[in-house]
């Protein structure tokens, strides 16, 4: 049992609604249990293989896939159905309940989070938090604080773990 | 007063629009009409507003504060508020020098700018006023700060409720910015010898490499070059030159490039590069004497020269540092005074007294501190020692602006292996963020700057001096391929250099779009800092592509007011090629230059408010920006729906019926995570409705072969831009027609490879797209 | 520009000073005379910067941000942020006003403001200029624009780094603000047929409880009164006064009431209160159709309305609620579509058509509405079952920003005991953030509303109308004993509703003040909330004391623009008392009234932007103001410190020696935490070096007296403002001088009952005190 | 022993210093350890006779008193020694090394807090935070964000206790 939730240390504050420090079997339990679940994966996941693989595991574990940036470019062969979309985009879209979704089955109810640039993605779910009710996980190496539920700031070789220890709840 | 603009027009011949200096509402209208296909998309910086004593208020879930104001207003409200900011910038720039120039060469100085009749485009559209003396751009200024000041009281408590209003605010803001930097411009380009569309303007020397560190060397820093002038002429009329090192930061630098290169001269100074540079300039120890003027300074430019003994000069009353005004003492007084650290700097507003003080007191100077033996980075034995203090806390990386990896390079140091500062030395902004966190007062950002030494010294590159607007008989020739789309598109790189993963992204933007025969357009820092890279024989693409208004060229118009005349190029295609009427006539040349010219800007590392209000202006216009991840700190998107239908319809104002268009551009404004992203985006959005077949298929090839490059991946959506089997891609044609049959059921004639149905638009050349009901015929 | 007006200036042989439209560095010299004694005390209402992108910055503990700016210089340039923003909301309505004015009158319609020839004190004090007709006005407000756009242009990233010169900066600021002030007043003044100087000017009924709900019901909102002329125009046309209720909210209520009044005239309107009574009104349900203008309006109005069937009606660019334009359709065709709610409102920029609009429509909608059976507040029934809702977490309290205590309100009224919600009543600003935070969507706004009907209706108060401004015979009568101190000062109270402790504090300190034979003059929000409450004999403030310009009088000078003549009424003193040159002699002005006007500034309940741009106006010319406690959240205060001997000191203008004066004022700029603190402080801070002894003996009385009543003690300092035996108060002189033997060591001359030794400062009627060494003798 | 340190919600965020959560036991001690304490008395005790005897108490186990407002009213004839300064002031000669504090006897190290109103005080600790090395300690019913020390927010009958704790700990 990895512990993700002790380090939540921030930079800059954005007001008092804060994300919650999530471990990962929690984080898993509530993809699961999730209806309609989407992973948004950003580009920093090519700087490390092992988060390329571990991305695609919790894709193949039936959780839908937006790739962000340029992310594709790792997972476009790998048969898990990644479409490409920018993030600024995704997160207007997201909060229109017309919206068709990627595959147009339908909008999204839990938006989980891999391999974005903290300043970035903290913006993007900036948006999210105030203007929809969609639930956001964010499983980063850094806590986000404007997600609903975030990791803490995490070592490496911890996040690892930590996203093994997710995927096994999945 | 609106009547008056007519009169004059009516003297003259002008016909003049329905919108001379128009009011906040008065192209309500227009931005609604924009606002309804892009919706404004806020991602708050901060979940409270501050602005009021009733507050702060907390405002998260689109609460409301305590007077009424919700989440998204106000998000619009801070918007507007940075947009103002900016435009006020550039505006009070414009003012400032144009009252310096009209005080020197008098109001009926004529405004000469190149060969054009259009020479102020942007003027011309917003207020009607056709300038023609220093003394009409006064008029145009005023109107400007009217406009601005009731801007700023829309911001105060209580003003305005809806962030749709607000949204048009913005755009009125930034549509005040383009004539502000126009006027700029204008008044510089016409009394400093500035290169007057010019293609062939001189190549300048760039980068921190390039400086003799062993001469007096005198650095300005900057935005407004009307004192800098001074000290150039000083130094030119006391053959200076070859005495000592005059090198700029910002865009006061590309200014000093331009001054007096109108004959063919060669440039008096030399650039240093971007505010990401300035710190690190000063850490250096090089310079003698830092003079400032306005704008993207750094706020401790004093403190942190004062350290390493270099006396400070500023000559504006924007950035006084609270040093005492010496304006009217003698040059020999202040010159002693400085010198002998009585004070570390002066204000000088008298330029005649800067013009001299400056030059003789970096001589004085150079002299002075190198006998002091100033001691600026540390030494490479303190390296390692520096490491060793690091305590791995994290403290630098969390507040380091991109997270860059410092503890890592730290690690290595111990070991003697400073590489990674190297590394560093790039991606990093010199914001010195990570100085201020170390709890252990390590240095980082020396530590990064000693270490890149062998990297600094080989920072040497070329950049072609701004050239000014581009001419009327440039529009002429290359109009009707932009309108058509053979000519792909024009991408226009600009802003400032607060990049996500350092320089060199530009250097690849751009090289890949001008191969692509795209018209690459640059300003600013990102003129700058595409000087500064060589391809592999050793030519910068300053070098590599001509200049001239036409597809696969690269133009630098200039500095930050000069981005007016990439807005002013689109206008003026409306106005030359398309003939439209340009004065008062904002909302139909923005509909046209919407539908018809495929432009596309990018200000990859913006960080201020100028470039905010600089891209609003170019929204107003139908033109899409893009900005860097920092971007997303704007707080504000302008993003469209490609997936919802009724969206994407516009007029045929040949008899008002309604026509489907191609989704895009897809946004006004919006972020992009990478350049890899960016790259195919900047090829689909310069797709326009009025494309003709041949058009179309260039924009297309590009965009699916750079998707495809990048992406590793076709895109999704290209089939949505085929109107008719000739906007196929030739190489891939018969593929394509293969897949819209199986995966989208198109009907496709196999013997004569012709599409039957299937597409929703029909491909009509004659067609006349327009968002403007009143523009079609029988309308008015 | 400036040549132009020093031209003029000598044709009509006026003396212009040194300083006539002066720039951002103008009058830096003063500024930091200033500034050296009150040293600016920063607040931060957050520890971030998030102006650019490089940020947002952690500035915490006086760090620097990614652009090299320090916490310090950051909170000044937030405040400067404020305070144009206040000045420009001011100078933007002038603008606009001034627009209409010449477009309705011409440019030469004359300015008549009273028996004055100094019309524009501030003006001329600041642009040199004597503006004699409205077109005059505008090369004003064209440099109040200019400067403001450069002001505008400093808050940009990279611009100003040191504190002090945005410190300079907010003084030129708050310096603007009152020129535009003064030119939105004189403007409508002399057009609108306001009262013109007039101490008799009418009495106007104010309060929610004035109105009669059962007539149709026309409700203004704002500060601009441009467009609601129109209205009152057509209402009188029509003979319509009596059928209907027409009222107001804010100073567009306070001008209304002095349009045409000059004659006699009684006032058109009523007056409903301030900025805290706006949702309250709207809750009510008894306005049939609001009318919105600008400024200080509550951003949910149209949501609000809207659930109440009412119709809203927006009639300026700076507020337009998202709605359609029908500035040029026919008033029958808009009637039309907002009774039958096909729209919630409309945005109507044509006065002729809003006129007949705004009294049609509300008599319509009051029958629709009756009909409809509109319900807004919750029955008495309704009352204890909201009340058993509350689950007392505590959200209510936690968000309301003076954390009052509802909860216990809740609990009582589950008992049916709604008393405690009565007591909120007064307290509470009508914010509404207590609705936004309950979990339980408990609509504690309305309950408290309900809880207070019987309150309400007894909320009728008696204002008088607006005077504009203080006529020179005025000042002729009563300027000596200002700069003498026989009159012992002039409270200033002014700004908005935003108290710690209820409206009725206001009562009190002015009626003390009266008491005490202080001047006391009101504007604005402050003036309307002054005549809620009566005395034991059922009078209003405004009926109890008369209304010249004279010792214990008590003078409204009229809305928020008419705060300039309070400003104008201390530099008026200078210029005709002491016949003191005004034109574009700023400097010495301020000189004067800093040393010899006993005037004090109070905003008791200052929210606004407006209210600090005033504030720091007042503090340029030297003049005091004290914020209430919400005021720290303006982040900055200006406080002196009286325990540093050298920074009490001026030079004696004879012979430019230097001399002692008492440390008052104590501030420019602080805050109070009650009332009963803050009367002590206004009469200590008038005190003055120019005081003669009976001046100096009033003061002192009062300070000491106002200590005992309301801290309960004698203060520690009293005997630092004491120069001789006659200054002391005459009825404590013997005890007062045994104190002074006993505890100060002083020695004293018992039998004649003389000071031998011990004060620090000389008696000295004759002295001339200046802080401005180039008017001392010989200097110049 | 009374918890002081649990609720520490706020409504608003200044950034990422926000004040320690204390307990009356550890907050006594530290002014008894401080060499130069001041407690700076707001207007806000006069609401409850309770307080102004607590406060009382505490002044009389030797800690100099700065009353502000108007509650040098409830202190003036206790032979405590209370002075009256506004807060405002205070908090700007408090950071002045110079100032020979309210007895002449220099300055101070250790500011306690109690009876003001919270969005006044966190504005006057704001100032103190950001531009001085001052320890200052808030023993007021609600929890003072600015504060280097601060109870958290409490219940009128808790916050008695707490105080009485404080006091036996002094």
């Amino acid at each position: 049992m990895v512990d993700t939730t002790k380090n939540t240390q921030i930079y800059a504050t954005w007001g008092r609604n804060v994300a919650k420090p999530v471990n990962p079997n929690v984080a898993g339990k509530l993809i699961t249990k999730a209806k309609r679940p989407l992973m948004v994966v950003g580009s920093e996941i090519l700087k490390d293989e092992k988060l390329v693989e571990k991305t695609i595991a919790i894709a193949r574990k039936g959780v839908p896939v937006a790739a962000t940036g340029h992310s594709i470019t790792a997972l476009v062969d790998k048969d898990i159905g990644a479409k490409y979309i920018n993030v600024h985009s995704l997160g207007h879209f997201l909060g229109d309940k017309n919206w068709g979704g990627l595959d147009g089955q339908g909008s999204y109810d839990t938006i989980l989070f891999i391999g974005h640039k903290k300043y970035y993605l903290n913006q993007v779910l900036a948006g999210i938090k105030n203007f929809t009710d969609l639930k956001t996980i964010a499983i980063e190496r850094n806590f986000m604080q404007n997600a609903t539920l975030s990791f803490g700031n995490l070592k490496p070789e911890v996040y690892l773990e930590a996203l093994d220890e997710f995927i096994d709840n999945l | 007063i609106v009547g008056a603009i007519e009169k004059k027009a009516k003297e003259e011949g002008v016909e003049v629009g329905p919108t001379p200096k128009p009011g906040i509402s008065g192209l309500r209208d227009w931005d609604y009409t924009l606002l309804s296909r892009y919706q404004p998309v806020y991602t708050p910086v901060c979940d409270q507003c501050c602005y009021c004593t009733f507050g702060k208020c907390d405002l998260s879930n689109n609460k409301e504060g305590a007077c009424g104001i919700n989440m998204e207003a106000h998000q619009a409200r801070e918007t507007l508020l940075r947009v103002i900011t900016g435009a006020a910038a550039h505006a009070g720039h414009g003012r400032h020098i144009l009252h310096h120039l009209i005080h020197l060469y008098g109001e009926d100085k004529p405004i000469e700018v190149g060969p054009s009749n259009l020479i102020a485009p942007n003027t011309q559209a917003v207020t009607g006023i056709k300038p023609e003396t220093l003394g009409d751009l006064e008029e145009v200024m005023d109107y400007v700060e009217e406009q601005l000041t009731q801007l700023l009281a829309t911001i105060h408590a209580g003003q305005e409720g809806a962030a749709i209003d607000f949204e048009s605010k913005i755009l009125h803001g930034g549509m005040l910015d383009h004539v502000g930097m126009e006027v700029s411009d204008l008044a510089q380009i016409s009394c400093l010898g500035m290169p007057k569309s010019d293609p062939e303007a001189p190549l300048v020397e760039i980068g921190m490499g390039c400086i003799d560190s062993s001469k007096p060397v005198l650095v300005v820093i900057g935005h407004n070059v009307a004192g800098v002038t001074n000290i150039m002429d000083y130094i030119h009329d006391h053959g200076l030159e070859d005495k000592m090192e005059l090198a700029g930061l910002c865009c006061t630098a590309i200014d000093m490039t331009r001054y007096q290169t109108d004959q063919g001269q060669k440039p008096q100074a030399k650039v240093i590069g971007t505010l990401a540079k300035e710190l690190k300039m000063i850490r250096s120890g090089v310079p003698d004497v830092i003079v400032v003027d306005e704008q993207c300074v750094r706020a401790d430019v004093l403190d942190e020269a004062k350290k390493l003994s270099i006396p400070v000069i500023t000559t504006n009353e924007k950035i006084m540092y609270g040093l005492r005004n010496r304006s009217n003492d003698s040059a020999a007084n202040i010159i002693e005074d400085l010198s002998t650290f009585k004070e570390p700097g002066a204000l000088i507003l008298d330029f005649d007294v800067l013009g001299e003080v400056a030059p003789e007191l970096a001589i004085k100077m150079s002299k002075i501190r190198e006998e002091m033996g100033i001691k600026a980075l540390p030494g490479d034995d303190e390296l390692q020692e520096l490491s060793a203090k690091c305590v791995q806390c994290g403290a630098c990386e969390m507040d380091c602006p991109d997270n860059l990896p410092i503890m890592e390079a730290m690690r290595a140091g111990v070991d003697k292996d400073f590489s990674k500062f190297e590394y560093l030395h790039d991606k990093c902004i010199a914001c010195g963020r990570c100085d201020q966190a170390c709890p252990k007062d390590i240095p980082v950002l020396n530590m990064i700057e000693k270490a890149s030494q062998k990297l600094i010294r080989e920072e040497k590159g070329l950049m072609r001096a701004g050239r000014g607007q581009i001419s009327d008989p440039e529009i002429r020739e290359e109009g009707v391929n932009l309108v058509l789309g053979t000519t792909p598109g024009i991408v226009a790189m600009v802003g400032c250099s607060n990049y996500p993963d350092g320089t060199r992204d530009l250097y690849t933007v751009a090289d890949e779009m001008l191969k692509r025969n795209y018209i690459v357009v640059m300003s600013g820092c990102s003129a700058m800092d595409l000087g500064m890279y060589k391809n592999e024989d050793g030519e910068t693409l300053y070098e590599k592509y001509p200049a001239k208004f036409l597809a696969g060229n690269l133009i630098n118009v200039g500095s930050c007011v000069s981005n007016s005349h990439i807005t002013g190029t689109a206008i003026k295609v409306a106005a030359i090629f398309a003939q439209r009427n340009v004065s008062g006539n904002y909302e139909e040349i923005a509909d046209y230059i919407t539908n018809r010219i495929g432009a596309v800007g990018v200000a990859w590392g913006a960080y201020s408010q100028k470039a905010a209000s600089i891209a609003s202006g170019c929204n107003r216009l139908g033109i899409p920006v893009v900005v860097g991840p920092h971007g997303s700190k704007y707080r504000r998107a302008l993003i469209g729906k490609p997936y919802q239908e009724d969206d994407w319809k516009v007029y045929d104002a040949r008899d008002g019926s309604e026509m489907p268009i191609p989704a895009a551009p897809e946004f006004l404004l919006t972020t992009a995570e990478s350049i890899e992203e960016l790259l195919p985006m900047l090829a689909k959005n310069c797709i326009r409705p009025s494309d003709n077949n041949m058009g179309r298929m260039i924009k297309l090839t590009h965009y699916m072969e750079l998707s495809q490059k990048y992406l590793g991946h076709r895109p999704d959506d290209w089939y949505k831009f085929v109107r008719t089997e000739t906007d196929l891609p030739l190489a891939k044609r018969e593929e394509l027609l293969k897949i819209l049959e199986a995966d989208h059921g198109w009907e496709i004639d196999w013997k004569r490879k012709k599409i039957l149905s299937g597409p929703t638009m029909k491909s009509d050349v004659s067609s006349q797209p327009t968002n403007v009901k009143r523009l079609c015929k029988g309308e008015c």
